[in-house]
């Protein structure tokens, strides 16, 4: 292996996309969720729940799948109001978790977002290209986490083997 | 105008070639003409050459801001090929390539005109499709595209050892344009510029047109340029990417904007691929000069822009296109690139016509149109001179977007 | 490869967004408009040489389309033009 | 005699290190720290190239990447050829080789052509070899050029790779300016990217023995590079050359060396915020009669092979010059013990300060060497007053020559930022920045160390420019570009003929097209066109500096996107179990890959499909539906925007049911097609072609975001998060109920285009009735975590029904049965919907949707369209080629039809098309003719169904 990184597939995560102004949003989780980031793509957690902001009036709330049922039953994506939007996505993204000394030098192979420490903090999270994809890219311990469209997430690991080869 | 053989190059070497005219002349500009052309690129000096050859109006000014050949037949990738896919297209460039195979006869100019076959890479069973589509089409106007299986297509281009069955895309089969050949750009412009001068045709470079004049009546009355004010009742815009630059100071719209489309040269290396190579599924297609350059070009960047420049991304997919390919040519070297900027029609298929200004006369929308220079230059001066299209241009007239009857040649949705 | 200011994630490398084209005029009430009009605004884009202003799409971020002005001349993004609302 | 020019000290070479090489078969060795020209020089070799055109004998002109004469191909593990041997670092085991000779550059064979120089001038191809055509000569002359041969073989082991950077400011060149640049703003703190083509930094320096407050200029760079090395915020990279300037302020940086093993070259991406260009300069060549000749070569040159890597290129030295800077090469030769001759001076007066460097050596001013003795290696040089008079030929062994400094400006230029020529410089230097960037040091035309780092003594630098020497009675070719062969007469030539733009020289002449672009010779290109015009060389102009600055290998720009990742690819979770039952996998639109068909041994295409289609005909059939787009939409105003992009009405749809549609783009073209249905009050669900999803996407959020921002619908993509197992055929029911299921099947409590939720095999289901094959069909969509399962689970509950995997070329042939549109077959870009049948699909009562007034107004124009129609050949068993045309009476004339699909019905037992004629509707009954070349087939014109015309099976 070229470099220093450990590299591994992230098993799935429940996952609920959320669309709507953030007073209409609020009104209908009430306290289910972990306040709502301020900063464009920023994150904030609350127990083993985070919020993503990842785009104008758009959130994503991903937790450890167990906690998937509890979710669906806080959120109610079938029941909400007509302007807000809550659906499950928990299978549309695969994430990847790249780790250890070089992680920095292989997330600069796959993706052309500046992930230095003062460009890209702790709390932050948005969606950037990595391997010509689509994807939602933050840090972790360690080293960068990052997610792609489900049905990609074979082509991403032959991409990382080749990278890391 | 001195004929050039190869007994006028030896009694020249005998007196150290000090004796040798002229290609063109560079006569006073007047201040009316018969008819101006706007830009010496390929099809206004084509234009101007078949007006005077064919026609008889010699009394023509071809007015170019820069110099002359310096248009898009500075830039492009040579390509001379019929294999379209539709009516209204295919004998167009029959026509054309026809003229092309001529051309260094008629112009006493060596275009150094190599057919050496246009063979195509499929990769995908739709384009496959698409291709066939074409061949049969194409046979009823006499252009050839043949069938090859993956190994005689591997046999052809030896250099072709990518594309296999675990490849992303693997090598089906291909499909090959006996008529379709390459030359030397610069020649063609020389060669037209040479010939139309020797006619009477005036070329004077270093002359903007800053815009065109219009009478009372509407109709065309000139060109005003860096040079004063060039009086010509028929004006033709021949300048690739500016053509809406200068019709819009005629008060004129036209459904054209201008892009940039990239190519770029190998360092020479020994003869190794002797046809030109295309591979439509990947998205570049090359051929090998007789310089041994290997000449490539790429998809287009869509945005609008008249910088002709690469864009990196653009220019990276084109490369690892044909790495995959063609993976020997990890070890050959980039030695130049280049952008050209060409403007596009709504429907992505060219633009000939006399506009609804009187006299006013536009060639445009081409990409690709290297290839057409010949043609477009012929049936442009056809309908110049005659005040009607050329039978094979008629569907290229502007009358088409009336009731949006599109020649949707480059894919199944509009450009925009 | 240019550098493109999403209002949301900021400057992005060009690569993570679609172009949708320039700003053309609005779209007409199609049962209001001569066929001519009708087929200038559907085939005739502005062509500047200079300042054009242009739709990009954020598909591989945000997901938001935003409009900026772009020098066709040398890619620079340029403040909107004097004269221009 | 081994090394037989090496001095015996000195050099920043280490000869406790010996490495073997071979050139052209003869065996050499050279020291560490050796390029392959400074090893070849070291050992006396004096011929290592012939030339492009003439194969006239050429030695090494230079040091760095402006060598124009001396290009090698390298064998073994580092294959590559014309590779400037001075860029060449030196290792154990080199193989090289001279390009372009045979069989050596001693004896060369093509050196026949030297004969026949005075035939061949500039252009000369454009005049002759038209008789009887050029193809009687192209292959000779292709053989002839191309120098090098083309690489075989891909490298045998190792990968490239391309990477992404940031700084606030990248800097290109590690010598004294770019050193100084990139202190200064790291002790800022600003995160700095520093690169540097060469193997050391230093620069000039490493050459030039200059000082920086009293010690060696060396010691400083170390000190430099030191502390640029202890900082976190600096990456500094050696070997590493920035050869590309794009908009924006990305630089693209090619680093050769990189630490790790596998990976061969790796190309840098980097976005900066300020581009300090400190590129250095390059010193250009004098003009003159001979001046190609091997031991012609540039002073800096041999100042560096003397100072650098302790080699003497020869013993008996003339200087040529016009300008102050080969004085202190003059006297570094001294000092390393080589014989100067003279020094011989254009100017009529020499500085003071230039003289003193080299008391005891003759300089004669107003001096030009017009002419030099010698063809394979200088023996004499004939020096001739500046002005015309009698000559004297000088003997010696080397003619060193320096016709002034250009400022490297080409990232400069290439970042298009504009040049002026600088009078008292007599070179184009950087004029107006229109990036962020700046030229520092010698790429600023700031020519003398003292002036670029404090405490640094240099001699000033003063020149007068020369462009070539103009006297009488020289004899030899004067070459402007000695890689190309282009001579003051080609110019003159080209100039003569009316050739006389800087771009019609070069172009006529190829004069700077080799790969050295020129960069010794392209000014004096510039200056004899100038001089012969009679108009100053800033009205000449440049050409346009194109990238790359030195040629780059395409593996280090693909980096690692190659093979099975050229283009993304998506799998499904069947994909595996697709793949183990022997499928025959392809792309299938949207990077999905998809399972063709699924031949059993000894089966071909054919006869699987057959089978497959008999199954869904006859029993049942199941097929992975995942990669179909699907979206959910939410909000009060989606009724009416899916009202907008859809032909049809979709409003007045009830919870639960579903429609099929139309969406065009605003031409009146199709985009694509799909069903709607109604989830709740204010949710939908979408489903688009696979192909067209993200299109479909785009159009969508550019119709919300630009033109309707009012609109409440928001849109989530949820293509996968559900998968779907299609059970097709007229057991599918029984299939169903085999999995088991708590949904009611029956078509009353669920017809045709509706769709429960429920549970099917246990599972959390949403199963829908559309049918795209004409059967009874019953779509299940759960998550793609149960999908894998469902799938087997599926097969188990089929197997009594016989239930088969359907592949695509099934699907083809099920849905041209039945007359389906497929978009990728029937809609080529010039069909309305009422062409296609489905005016049905075109609401009259909605005032306005996508495309409305496209298609009526498309419509008006009259004339007979293509419509679309079923095709029967005559004879049963005669297949058509998909894409044939139909023409009138099949006679070789413009087409009026073609075929968009033709495939073997399991149904009706025969071959059954469909195609768009002209008129077709009207012409159902008549005889048609298709045109495969010369062959003509009759075919029945039918409506476009083969197949339940009236669709009772799949409502049953």
């Amino acid at each position: 292996m070229s470099y220093k990184v450990n590299i591994a597939r992230q098993s799935l995560n429940a996952l609920f996309d959320l669309k709507g102004s953030p007073a209409a949003i609020l009104t209908w989780v009430e306290g289910a969720l972990p306040a709502l980031p301020e900063r464009p793509n920023s994150r904030t957690r609350r127990d083993a729940l985070d919020l993503y902001h990842i785009g104008r009036d758009h959130w994503i709330v991903r937790a450890p799948l167990g906690l998937e049922g509890r979710l669906e039953t806080q959120l109610r994506p079938t029941d909400c109001p007509a302007d807000i939007s809550i659906v499950r996505v928990s299978d549309t993204l695969t994430f990847f978790r790249v780790t250890g000394l070089q992680a920095a030098d292989v997330m600069a192979i796959a993706c052309p977002l500046d992930l230095h420490d003062t460009a890209f903090d702790a709390d932050a999270v948005t969606y950037s290209e990595l391997f010509g994809l689509k994807a939602l890219v933050m840090r972790c311990e360690g080293g960068f986490e990052f997610a792609v469209e489900q049905s990609f997430g074979d082509m991403i690991t032959d991409y990382l083997t080749r990278a890391t080869a | 105008m001195q004929k050039y053989s190869v007994f006028s190059l030896a009694r020249n070497a005998l007196s150290g070639h000090k004796n040798w005219p002229r290609a063109w002349q560079s006569p006073p500009l007047k201040d009316r003409y018969e008819v101006v052309v706007i830009g010496a690129g390929g099809h206004g000096l084509a234009t101007a050459y078949y007006l005077s050859k064919e026609f008889g109006i010699t009394d023509v000014a071809v007015l170019e801001r820069g110099w002359l050949g310096g248009g898009n037949i500075a830039r492009n990738t040579v390509t001379i090929r019929s294999n379209y896919m539709r009516d209204e297209s295919i004998p167009f460039y029959v026509k054309s390539v026809a003229m092309y195979e001529g051309l260094t006869d008629e112009l006493n100019f060596n275009m150094m005109h190599s057919k050496r076959t246009m063979v195509d890479v499929v990769q995908t069973w739709p384009k496959l499709r698409e291709l066939r589509r074409r061949q049969l089409t194409m046979d009823i106007y006499g252009s050839t595209y043949e069938h090859i299986t993956t190994e005689e297509l591997r046999r052809r281009i030896p250099a072709l050892t990518g594309g296999g069955p675990d490849a992303r895309l693997p090598v089906i089969c291909g499909m090959v344009h006996t008529d379709a050949g390459v030359n030397r750009h610069d020649a063609v412009a020389w060669g037209y510029a040479r010939a139309a001068d020797a006619m009477g045709v005036e070329i004077h470079q270093q002359t903007p047109v800053q815009s065109l004049i219009r009478g009372n009546d509407g109709a065309i009355e000139g060109v005003e340029t860096n040079r004063g004010t060039v009086r010509a009742r028929k004006v033709v815009v021949a300048v690739s990417g500016h053509t809406t630059t200068l019709t819009e100071t005629a008060g004129l719209k036209l459904p054209l904007r201008t892009m940039n489309l990239t190519a770029f040269v190998s360092e020479p290396v020994k003869p190794l691929v002797d046809v030109i190579v295309n591979c439509p599924d990947s998205g570049f297609y090359f051929s090998q000069s007789d310089k041994g350059e290997m000449v490539i070009g790429g998809a287009p960047d869509m945005g609008q822009s008249f910088r002709r420049d690469i864009k990196q991304h653009v220019f990276e997919d084109t490369v690892t296109a044909m790495l995959s390919l063609f993976p020997s040519f990890k070890k050959l070297k980039l030695m130049r690139q280049w952008g050209g900027h060409l403007d596009i029609a709504h429907d992505a298929s060219p633009i000939m016509d006399q506009t609804e200004v009187p006299g006013l006369f536009v060639t445009a929308g081409w990409w690709g149109g290297y290839k057409a220079i010949p043609a477009g230059g012929l049936t442009l001066a056809h309908l110049v001179a005659k005040g009607e299209p050329h039978p094979l241009m008629a569907p290229f007239t502007l009358g088409r977007f009336r009731h949006l009857d599109f020649v949707m040649e480059a894919g199944t949705t509009t450009a925009r | 490869m240019m550098l493109l200011t999403c209002p949301f994630c900021g400057k992005r490398n060009e690569s993570e967004f679609i172009y949708g084209g320039p700003v053309g005029a609005d779209r007409p009430d199609p049962n209001a408009v001569s066929d001519a009009e009708w087929v200038e605004y559907l085939t005739v884009t502005p062509n500047p040489l200079g300042p054009v202003r242009e739709k990009w799409w954020h598909a591989r971020g945000c997901g938001g389309w935003f409009a900026i002005w772009r020098d066709t001349r040398t890619h620079d993004i340029v403040e909107v033009p004097d004269g221009t609302k | 005699m081994a090394q037989s020019n090496r001095r015996a000290s000195g050099g920043r070479i280490d000869r406790n290190q010996p490495l073997q090489f071979t050139f052209n078969g003869k065996s050499y060795e050279g020291f560490k720290g050796d390029t392959l020209a400074s090893a070849l020089l070291a050992n006396g070799v004096r011929v290592t190239a012939r030339s492009f055109k003439y194969h006239r004998p050429r030695g090494i002109m230079g040091h760095g990447p402006e060598e124009p004469a001396t290009l090698v191909e390298l064998d073994g593990e580092d294959a590559s050829g014309n590779r400037p041997a001075t860029t060449v670092p030196l290792r154990d085991g080199l193989s090289a080789r001279s390009v372009n000779c045979w069989p050596s550059p001693e004896f060369d064979l093509g050196g026949i052509n030297q004969l026949f120089e005075r035939f061949l001038p500039a252009g000369f191809y454009y005049k002759t070899f038209k008789w009887p055509n050029w193809h009687l000569f192209e292959p000779s002359i292709r053989k002839a050029a191309g120098l090098a041969a083309a690489p075989a073989k891909p490298p045998a082991r190792g990968h490239f790779e391309a990477r992404n950077a940031h700084a606030d400011v990248l800097i290109a060149g590690a010598g004294p300016a770019g050193l100084q640049a990139a202190l200064e703003a790291a002790r800022a703190g600003m995160r700095v990217f520093l690169a540097d083509e060469g193997a050391e930094a230093g620069g000039s320096l490493l050459h030039r023995n200059l000082t920086i407050g009293g010690r060696p200029a060396m010691d400083w760079v170390a000190d430099a590079v030191a502390e640029l090395r202890g900082m976190e915020n600096v990456i500094h990279l050696q070997n590493a050359t920035v050869w590309a300037y794009r908009e924006h302020n990305l630089l693209i940086v090619n680093q050769r060396d990189p630490e790790q093993d596998s990976i061969l070259e790796r190309s840098w991406r980097v976005r900066a915020g300020e581009v300090v260009i400190a590129t250095g300069a390059t010193e250009r060549a004098l003009v003159f009669g001979g001046n190609d000749r091997p031991g012609v070569m540039l002073a800096s040159s041999v100042q560096a092979y003397v100072n650098r890597w302790g080699v003497t290129p020869g013993q008996r030295v003339v200087l040529f010059t016009n300008n102050n800077s080969a004085y202190a090469v003059a006297a570094d030769l001294a000092v390393a013990g080589v014989t100067v001759e003279a020094i011989l001076d254009s100017r009529n007066t020499v500085p003071k300060a230039a003289l003193d460097l080299v008391s005891g050596i003759t300089v004669r001013s107003g001096t030009v060497v017009s002419d030099v003795r010698g063809h394979k290696r200088v023996r004499a040089v004939k020096a001739v007053p500046a002005n015309g008079g009698a000559g004297t030929w000088i003997t010696c062994d080397l003619l060193a020559c320096s016709g002034g400094w250009n400022p490297t400006v080409h990232l400069w230029s290439q970042s298009r930022s504009t040049l002026r020529f600088d009078e008292e410089l007599a070179a184009f230097c950087p004029d107006q920045a229109v990036q962020s960037c700046r030229a520092v040091g010698a790429a600023a035309g700031v020519l003398t160390l003292d002036r670029i780092v404090d405490g640094g003594e240099d001699l000033t630098y003063r020149i007068e420019p020369l462009w070539r020497v103009d006297v009488p009675g020289q004899r030899g070719k004067a070459f402007l570009d000695v890689q190309n062969d282009v001579a003051v007469s080609d110019v003159h030539l080209a100039l003569r003929e009316g050739y006389d733009n800087a771009e019609h020289v070069k172009r006529y002449t190829t004069g700077g097209m080799g790969i050295d672009q020129g960069k010794t010779g392209n000014i004096n290109i510039i200056g004899t066109v100038a001089l012969q015009k009679g108009v100053p060389l800033q009205e000449v102009g440049t050409t346009t500096f194109r990238s790359p600055y030195t040629p780059v290998s395409f593996g280090a720009i693909g980096g690692l996107r190659e093979e099975t990742v050229l283009f993304p690819y998506r799998h499904t979770p069947v994909t595996q179990w697709n793949k183990d039952n022997g499928a025959v996998m392809y792309e299938a639109g949207a990077r999905w890959r998809r399972p063709g068909y699924f031949p059993k041994p000894g089966e071909d295409l054919q006869e699987a499909v057959n089978r497959e289609c008999r199954a869904v005909r006859e029993g049942v059939g199941v097929y992975d539906g995942s990669p179909l787009g699907t979206f959910e939409l939410k909000g009060r105003d989606v009724p009416q925007f899916l009202d907008f992009i859809y032909s049809n009405i979709m409003s007045s749809l009830k919870p639960g049911d579903g429609r099929y549609g139309l969406m065009l783009s605003e031409d009146g073209l199709i985009l694509d097609d799909g069903v709607a249905f109604r989830l709740d009050e204010h949710r939908w669900m979408i489903s688009t072609s696979t192909g067209h999803a993200d299109a479909v996407n785009q159009q969508m959020e550019k119709l919300l975001q630009t033109e309707f921002p009012n609109w409440q619908v928001m849109i989530t993509t949820v293509t996968s998060q559900w998968n779907n197992a299609t059970i097709c055929g007229p057991m599918a029911r029984e299939v169903m109920h085999a999995l088991g299921t708590d949904i009611d099947l029956s078509p009353e409590a669920f017809p045709f285009m509706s769709f429960r939720d429920g549970t099917v095999a246990g599972f959390p289901a949403r199963v829908v009735r559309v049918s795209f094959t004409g059967e009874l069909s019953y779509e299940v969509n759960v998550a793609p975590r149960h999908m894998a399962e469902l799938w087997g689970k599926v097969m188990e509950a089929g197997a009594p029904f016989g239930i088969l995997p359907v592949g695509s070329e099934s699907s083809h042939v099920l849905r041209v049965e039945k007359g389906f549109l497929s978009l990728g077959h029937e809609v080529d870009g010039t069909v309305d919907a009422y062409d296609l049948g489905m005016g049905w699909a075109m609401s009259k009562k909605k005032p306005d949707y996508l495309g409305k007034r496209s298609v009526a107004l498309r419509r008006s124009g009259g004339g007979t369209r293509r419509e679309l129609v079923g095709i029967l050949p005559e004879d049963p068993n005669r297949p058509i080629p998909e894409g044939a045309p139909l023409t009138p009476g099949g006679r070789k004339e413009a087409t009026d039809g073609l075929v968009t699909a033709c495939v073997w019905s399991v149904v009706n037992n025969r071959w059954v098309g469909l195609a768009l004629l002209q008129n077709g509707h009207a012409r159902q009954g008549e005889t048609a003719h298709v045109r495969v070349k010369d062959d003509v087939i009759p075919v029945t014109v039918t409506k476009p169904v083969f197949h339940d015309p009236e669709g009772k099976l799949l409502r049953s």
